[in-house]
């Protein structure tokens, strides 16, 4: 048995780490947060025993307002449905934060690893709303999209969750299977900006 | 004799210093920047730009802008970048644009067809294609072989477009559709209460009716007004302004769609950017700012070169320093137009009389133009023009316009240009685009917009306000009640208001269509509709023959279905219906406009959505494998499967041959990632299956899995798969490749609409794991290499799941088989995917391991009986239907989803068509599937079909072919033979047989 | 092009994200096998289709794959509500009022 | 009825064509018809025409809330084709196209039927097994019919992009050599005018408000114009059928969706077949003006405003570029919308109700067009004899109820 484990993001293909400093003018600015650890909750949030539960389990209230998201050392949460979040951890964590999830909640919650089911990409730059507008149909503006707010939106002809991390960065969560057709997508829609990779 | 109608410079719209080159039909004429191809062809002295469809009548430019029906051309240098059917109006000049026309052969000037025109035209009223080429029936395709030949405007492109297109989604409190004197004014009284503005104009700079007029503002040139506003937007953050951007369609909840020209100015192949985009804009608030069309006058021979619309002669003048020639006769019905022949007085050019059809007008400017020596003629009107391609004299005479008649002689007056100004058309078209019809407005003698749902503004020209000091002030407050209505600001406009004062005017007179001495029938042809050659005779004829409602009229005749679509011609049409029935123009009706507004590019509305990005293409975690190994590719649904692995040289069934005979006698392996996966968690999570699935789940231990099938609630098969028990409240549900998505939203739909009390949550997990399926009698000893656990049989039994190591990443291993060899599914987190699939295929290289596709499965699970959902079934089967009652619980006590359907008449037919399998007489012979299937071989046609074939395949293993069917009480046919008539004519024989063909009591799985 | 407040998220969303899933408030027969063919046909198949206010089932399915309800009027496509499953609609018309 | 020929043609252009005959007339309603049929589309003038003609009956009116031929008949994209995958559709579509060949003399209108060929490819290996099985069904069923490879459909339209680096791939195709389009408003008039001749009563401007019923049987309708009586009441009205059945408080299986179309400029000649793809959802012919006539897919919503979503568009567009890529700088000049009523395994319905005296002929989806002489002709003997046409029976709507449904979702996943 190998001792060597190879682990490949779902843009491992893309070779993104090649093109790292090739370009540094481009008004977009794209990073593959890649192989973090991510679960999916589902859980009542009527049910105080449960938000407790997440609590204690992670440090940090389960954000319950429709649309928003929340943040500690050990987890960044999304809201994705009135029953249904995204914990993105630590690479590597995903297990332990599992397990210590399914110790403190009780009643009726589930959680799904989902690692490898999807990857982040970040998404930055002087351009970054001009291609976000090329890509969905949701209001960019930050009265309506404000920094710290997710959507589950389109992206593109795929779905996806958008993160707003500051008023010029997004984090985009994609599919794994989808992650080429968005990799293709965001090279075209950054042609007449340029397209720098860190 | 180079721009001979080219005035002193004294626009500041086009730049002198800028000389561009241009073809048109092949000749080189020359322009200046700013031109538009039609100006610039003005410029230059060319009269006839293209010949009438029908007719082949020499045709000159009409109008300035939309409206245009005639200068429709064909633009671009090479059969990639050529466009068809652009009008020259609204085609920005540029350097080494060619042009040429879209009719006339040879040529222009000299068309053949012409001569058929003349002589065939009386026998081409409307309709005239219903009434004839009917016999005999079968020459009408060779008739028709010659009328295609002379359809068509431009041609298509031949070649690919090297150009690309993308789209961008926009919000805003206030959209503001125009950028003239209105549309500005409302943009900056919105923009200033801080609302988001998003204003777009369809021309090349903003100001619109501003840009040629010389109605002073503030004491300035209007072009100055318009300069420092748009100065003034653009410095505001809230404001997005977009010239060259034509708004196609207004959709519902205040969609509107833009199209921005973002290169096609500058030339062919200017891959710096798109060339075009379209915004897609959801306002809060939307302001149709779209202005009025002027209306021409409908006169006998009315096309000839040199025919023009007034207040297009006067932007020539005026913006383009262009004057179209050299002796006016203008006739209007209003004061308005007067503008146009002070405007060419003022240019230096002489203006013949001014023909006015009202008995009088004391107007300012009528009296301004009197003042200045021109002549003027009341009561009287243009009633036919002389002259083929140029106007050479006009022929006037007195008329009645309340019983449509002339009342006296006609005097002819030598000239070469005839203006013509029936009024103004408001421009309703985008407001009509969500249903809402426009009503008349007899004051203004147009239709404006109707009553709207939209959150919709209408100003200026649209309302039917032509008075300049209005339709600014209407802008201004319009702008501030819109941002009001979004939210924004006290909904009113706080500033001052450009002082302008307008010319006082009479009153016009509602006139359409001009009499003629003649009959309408018997004068010269009166055009309505230029460029399908529609004229007020054909009208009238439609409406003699019984087309009343202005829809006959329009279908019957082409009326408005020029690619101006009635801009230029439907109001007059309808008037001419309404007199010839004797009713009103509201009691005719209008018609309804449909996007677009104007004819808008394929590229352009596809946006970025071409080529590989076509529709998503899904890759699992192995795809480069596969690449680099030399798959070829299936589509399933939206993921690119391997669908066999040919080795160099090697055909495809040789190819399919290798795969299943190694995966059969030694070890293959199978990419299936691409099935969909579903992670089911809750107390409840059990119930919830028996009640979708058809068999009983309740006692399923953990540890085990179990295959099920999905049926609507029609009783019919939709989707199958492996469910495995992880945790007493916890499983993993497979579905198909091709079903995933659609299976997990019928989970969630029965869930949350009909049982929500159910604790149970879905979520998917398709794309977490990668799959791979090794199997064949070797496929223990390759994954023994690499597994931490024991996987002998005693230990991991068939249908038993565990959790191991496999190649040092955690795994679960599913002992179930596809192939019914000997196989386990190995499940990886998918970012280990790759590395997973080469440790198992280095493990497996000393059994010569083979990775076969979808094909090789295909037939491996073929020959073994199992179904694939969407290729044996087709949502008309059962369970039963497929044999396969044992998959039904007889037991559960919910009635779950499908049964009750299973006990109508239909479902208990012993005749419903039965999965079987098929053996051809001849062994080499692969039946096609999708052959039909009959009992009786000589019955001649119709034959009774009882069946057909699903799947079929010649199998390496057992040395013959077979198929998979379903043939009507097949199951109870079995060794009874079956004919399959075959497209080339041939019948071969099979025999029914049980559809499970190699090891049929399964001991190759349970190894 | 519909602009739908998904009563979840709540906020309007473009149509893009939203998939229609037929006629709302249709509740499956507790004791399907009790029906006659006829009351059978009737829940699988026979639907109001009605030329005006019309409350239909939605799912948010690239948000936040939730399926609630919507009162829309079938000619005007204007969406009066959209409420949540398990709700009752506060808008209807009436049997005879419908345009 | 005035006869039309070239002659005719010739003899009118010498007097000014001042001296054609209506081609019908504008009646005032009777008080009673033997028959009347709630619709003026194409199918109810169609089955006017044939219950006056090869029933009989000539006391009947059609009557029509708008226009004759104003609904779906004036929105569509006019494909006719018989190749249908069940033999009950097959069979009633290749008896409209039997009808279709030999319409424009029979009602001596030129329709301008076109049989330039129908091509549906196929993009997947499941398309074409779809294809060889829908083929060989029709060509069993005595319907013309062939299965193209690539190379063939490249021959055929060298225009369409067959390589191998398309999205989806084109695998090959049915081709039916006998299909084609036709003048869609045409079709309309021509019924019509030869209704009108045969005594049939168009009352146009004229909406049925009402159906008065009295034990179990029709009396009448109630109109704009008054209350009409009539023996029989036969209802054709599409897209709004749901709203008729409602008057007699019956539901349907039926939904009624926008459905859009939309056509280019006009083009000079340059595809001559009709090109329908269901994988990448878009179809497009060429009209004999020229304009490229393409037809999208179902909006998914019920929908009455006879306009869809512009997505659909967009969609469609970007289908008929991926099919054929020259023409990306081709211009969309007009999109529209109809209703189509919708069936749940997308075959119509034409039956008797439980009603006595009342028939509907609806639920045509995206297949009503082509369907136009067929249709009217069987639900004219249905209507006639009380008794469903052969060819109409497997079309009842008690096929809902039994479960015997014609499932012809796999032919039609996409409208034409």
């Amino acid at each position: 048995m190998s001792n060597s484990v190879q682990v490949e993001s779902p843009l491992h293909h893309a070779q993104l780490d090649q093109l790292i400093g090739q370009s540094n003018s481009g008004g977009i600015v794209l990073h593959e947060a890649a192989l973090l650890g991510h679960l999916n909750l589902r859980g009542n949030s009527d049910d105080a025993e449960f938000l407790a539960g997440v609590q204690e389990a992670l440090g940090i209230a389960l954000p319950i307002t429709p649309c928003s998201s929340a943040n500690s050392e050990l987890a960044q949460i999304m809201w994705l449905a009135p029953d249904e979040w995204l914990i993105v951890v630590a690479s590597g964590s995903e297990y332990e934060v599992e397990q210590k999830l399914r110790s403190y909640l009780k009643g009726h919650f589930a959680v799904s690893d989902i690692s490898g089911a999807q990857t982040i990409l970040e998404l930055s730059g002087s351009n970054v709303v001009e291609l976000m507008k090329k890509s969905t149909g949701y209001d960019l503006h930050l009265d309506s999209f404000p920094v710290g707010k997710v959507i589950g939106t389109t992206f593109a002809k795929a779905g996806a969750h958008i993160l707003r991390v500051s008023e010029d960065k997004f984090q985009l969560v994609v599919r794994r299977s989808f992650s080429d057709y968005i990799w293709l997508w965001i090279q075209q829609g950054s042609q007449e900006y340029g397209l720098t990779i860190v | 004799m180079s721009q001979v109608n080219r005035i002193a410079a004294s626009s500041k719209r086009i730049n002198r210093n800028r000389t561009l080159t241009f073809t048109f039909n092949g000749k080189e004429y020359q322009g200046f920047e700013g031109d538009t191809v039609a100006s610039a062809l003005l410029a230059n002295g060319v009269d006839v730009v293209g010949r009438s469809f029908k007719y082949s009548r020499p045709r000159g430019i009409i109008t300035s802008d939309s409206q245009e029906p005639n200068a429709i051309f064909q633009i671009g240098s090479t059969q990639a970048t050529t466009i068809p059917n652009p009008r020259a109006t609204q085609t920005d000049l540029y350097h080494g644009l060619a042009a040429s026309s879209t009719n006339g052969w040879p040529n222009v000037d000299f068309d053949l067809m012409s001569t058929v025109g003349k002589l065939g035209g009386s026998m081409m009223p409307p309709g005239f294609y219903y009434k004839t080429f009917m016999f005999p029936q079968s020459l009408w395709m060779s008739y028709e072989h010659l009328i295609r030949k002379g359809a068509g405007l431009g041609s298509s492109p031949q070649q690919a477009d090297p150009d690309s297109y993308d789209k961008m989604h926009h919000h805003c409190d206030v959209m503001i559709v125009g950028a003239g004197p209105a549309g500005l004014a409302a943009a900056l009284s919105a923009a200033q209460t801080g609302a988001r503005v998003i204003i777009s104009d369809e021309q090349n700079e903003f100001g619109g009716s501003l840009l040629c007029s010389k109605q002073q503002i503030d004491g300035e040139l209007p072009s100055q007004w318009v300069e420092k506003t748009v100065a003034q937007l653009a410095t505001m953050d809230n404001v997005l302004l977009l010239p060259r951007s034509t708004v196609f369609g207004y959709y519902d909840h205040n969609l509107v769609g833009i199209n921005e020209r973002r290169t096609d100015h500058l030339g062919e192949n200017q891959l710096q950017s798109t060339r075009q985009r379209v915004h897609k804009v959801r306002a809060k608030q939307v302001i149709l700012a779209t202005g009025a069309h002027e209306r021409p006058l409908v006169y006998g021979n009315n096309d000839v070169p040199g025919c023009m619309l007034a207040n297009a002669v006067s932007t020539y003048i005026n913006r383009y320093d262009v004057v179209p020639g050299n002796q006016l006769v203008l006739m209007t019905t209003n004061d308005n137009a007067y503008k146009t022949a002070i405007d060419w007085h003022q240019a230096g050019r002489k203006v013949v009389t001014i023909v006015d059809t009202r008995e009088s007008s004391n107007g300012e400017l009528v009296k301004k133009a009197k003042k200045l020596g021109i002549n003027v003629i009341f009561g009287h009107a243009v009633i036919e023009v002389s002259g083929s391609k140029r106007v050479k004299g006009v022929d006037i005479a007195p008329i009645n316009a309340v019983n449509h008649s002339v009342t006296g002689a006609a005097k002819h007056f030598p000239c070469d240009t005839v203006a013509s100004s029936g009024g103004w058309s408001p421009v309703i078209h985008l407001s009509s685009h969500t249903g809402s019809r426009p009503v008349w407005n007899e004051d203004i003698a147009g239709f404006v917009p109707g009553e709207t749902v939209q959150q919709q503004h209408i100003c200026g020209g649209l309302e039917g306000v032509y008075d300049l000091s209005k339709v600014i002030s209407a802008g201004f407050t319009t702008g501030a009640v819109a941002a009001q209505a979004a939210g924004k600001g006290e909904g009113s406009y706080a500033g001052t208001l450009p002082q302008t004062s307008d010319p006082q005017e009479d009153a016009s007179m509602a006139l359409f269509h001009v009499p003629h001495s003649k009959k309408t029938s018997r004068a010269p042809k009166q055009f309505v509709d230029y460029q399908n050659d529609v004229t007020a005779a054909g009208i009238e004829l439609a409406n003699r023959e019984g087309f009343e409602s202005i829809e006959h009229v329009k279908r019957y005749t082409a009326l408005g279905f020029g690619t101006d679509q009635g801009k230029l011609g439907n109001i007059n049409g309808m008037a001419i219906t309404a007199k010839s029935l004797g009713k009103t123009i509201p009691e005719t009706g209008t018609t309804i406009f449909r996007p677009m507004y104007t004819p808008t590019t394929f590229g352009a509305l596809a946006g970025a959505d071409v080529k590989h990005l076509f529709d998503p293409a899904r890759f699992s975690a192995m795809h480069k494998w596969h690449l680099d190994n030399g798959a070829e590719f299936e589509d399933v649904g939206q993921w690119k499967r391997p669908w066999y692995f040919p080795k160099p040289g090697e055909a495809m069934q040789d190819a399919l041959e290798r795969e299943c005979l190694a995966t059969r006698n030694s070890v293959g392996i199978l990419d299936a990632s691409t099935l969909g996966k579903i992670d089911i968690q809750g107390k409840d999570a059990r119930e919830f299956l028996n009640r979708v699935y058809t068999n009983p789940w309740s006692k399923l231990a953990v540890g085990k899995c179990r295959y099920g099938v999905m049926c609507k609630e029609d009783g019919m098969v939709f989707d199958d798969g492996v469910t495995a028990c992880l945790e007493e409240n916890r499983f993993i549900m497979t579905t198909t490749t091709g079903g995933a998505a659609g299976v997990l939203q019928w989970l969630e739909l029965w869930h949350q609409t009909e049982w929500p009390e159910l604790e149970v949550y879905f979520s998917t997990v398709t794309d977490h794991w990668s799959t791979m399926t090794i199997s064949g009698p070797n496929s223990r000893k390759v994954l023994e290499k690499i597994c931490d656990v024991d996987v002998s049989n005693d230990n991991f039994k068939y249908m038993d799941w565990i959790e191991a190591k496999v190649a040092g990443v955690k795994a679960r291993i599913f002992r179930i088989s596809f192939t019914g060899e000997l196989s386990f599914e190995i499940n990886v987190q998918a970012n280990y995917g790759m590395h997973t699939w080469q440790a198992v295929m280095a493990a497996g290289e000393e059994f010569d391991i083979t990775p076969y596709g979808t094909e090789t499965m295909h037939i491996l699970r073929a020959e073994k009986g199992f179904i694939i959902v969407g290729q044996d079934t087709d949502g008309s089967v059962t369970p039963q239907d497929l044999d396969m009652d044992w998959v039904v619980g007889k037991k559960k006590e919910f009635s779950f989803i499908g049964k009750r359907s299973w006990t109508r008449y239909d479902n208990k037919r012993d005749d419903r068509k039965q999965m079987v399998g098929l053996k051809p007489k001849d062994p080499n012979f692969v039946l096609p599937e999708g052959a039909q299937i009959v009992f009786e071989k000589n019955q001649s046609i119709p034959m009774t079909m009882v069946g057909h074939v699903t799947s079929s395949y010649y199998s390496a293993c057992m040395g013959y072919s077979f198929a998979l069917a379903v043939v009507k009480g097949g199951i109870s046919r079995k060794g009874q033979s079956v004919f399959l008539p075959l497209s080339d004519g041939t019948t071969v024989e099979a025999e029914i047989c049980s559809p499970v063909f190699y090891d049929p009591k399964g001991d190759r799985q349970n190894v | 092009m519909l602009h739908i407040h998904c009563p979840y998220c709540e906020e309007m969303r473009e149509e893009e994200e939203f998939s229609p899933a037929g006629q709302a408030h249709i509740q499956r027969p507790l004791n399907p096998e009790e029906l006659s063919d006829e009351q059978w046909a009737r829940y699988l198949f026979f639907r109001k289709n009605p030329r005006g206010l019309h409350h239909e089932l939605w799912l948010h399915a690239h948000g936040c794959r939730k399926y609630f309800n919507m009162t829309r009027n079938s000619v005007t496509y204007q969406i009066m509500e959209t409420y949540k499953m398990g709700a009752k609609p506060s808008i209807t018309a009436s049997e005879e009022g419908q345009s | 009825m005035q006869q039309y020929s070239g002659f005719g043609l010739l003899k009118h252009s010498l007097s000014y064509h001042e001296n054609w005959q209506r081609v019908w007339s504008n009646p005032t309603p009777k008080k009673h018809y033997d028959v009347v049929i709630i619709g003026g589309g194409g199918h109810g003038l169609a089955t006017a025409y044939y219950l006056a003609k090869e029933h009989g009956i000539t006391n009947i009116a059609v009557i029509e809330k708008g226009y004759l031929g104003g609904g779906n008949t004036a929105r569509n994209t006019t494909i006719v084709r018989s190749n249908y995958l069940w033999d009950e559709a097959s069979h009633l579509y290749e008896h409209s196209l039997k009808l279709w060949e030999g319409l424009a003399q029979e009602l001596n209108y030129n329709l301008m039927f076109s049989q330039r060929g129908v091509l549906n490819l196929g993009h997947t290996l499941q398309d074409m097994r779809d294809i060889e099985r829908r083929v060989n069904a029709n060509r069993l069923n005595g319907i013309d019919g062939e299965v193209l490879t690539t190379a063939q459909v490249q021959e055929m339209v060298p225009i369409l992009d067959c390589s191998k680096g398309a999205r989806y791939p084109v695998m090959g195709a049915s081709w039916q050599a006998r299909a084609g389009t036709a003048r869609h408003d045409a079709v309309a008039w021509g019924y019509a005018r030869a209704a009108d001749a045969l005594g049939v009563d168009l009352l146009q401007q004229t909406e049925v408000t009402g159906i008065r019923r009295k034990d179990g049987a029709v009396e009448g309708v109630e109109t704009t114009r008054g209350f009409i009586s009539a023996g029989k009441v036969a209802c054709v009205a599409a897209g709004n059928s749901s709203v008729i059945a409602k008057m007699v408080g019956m539901e349907l299986p039926l939904e009624s969706h926008p459905l859009q179309a939309m056509v280019s400029e006009p083009l000079k000649p340059i595809l001559d077949t009709v090109v329908m793809s269901n994988h990448v959802h878009g179809y497009v012919s060429q009209s004999d003006k020229g304009d490229l006539v393409i037809g999208a897919g179902i909006d998914g919503y019920v929908g009455y405003g006879q306009r869809g979503s512009f997505n659909v568009v967009e969609h469609t567009i970007a289908a008929i570029i991926e099919m054929f890529p020259i023409f990306s700088r081709v211009r969309l000049n007009r999109a529209w919308g109809g209703i189509v009523d919708t069936c749940p395994d997308a075959c119509p319905i034409i039956s008797k109700t439980h009603i006595k005296g009342l028939y509907f002929n609806c639920g045509w989806g995206t297949g009503g067009f082509k369907a136009t002489p067929g249709a009217g002709h069987v639900f004219a003997h249905t209507i006639a004899h009380d008794d469903p046409h052969p060819l109409a029976k497997p079309f009842s709507i008690d096929r809902f109820t039994s479960g015997e449904l014609i499932d012809e979702h796999g032919a039609a996943g996409v409208a034409h």
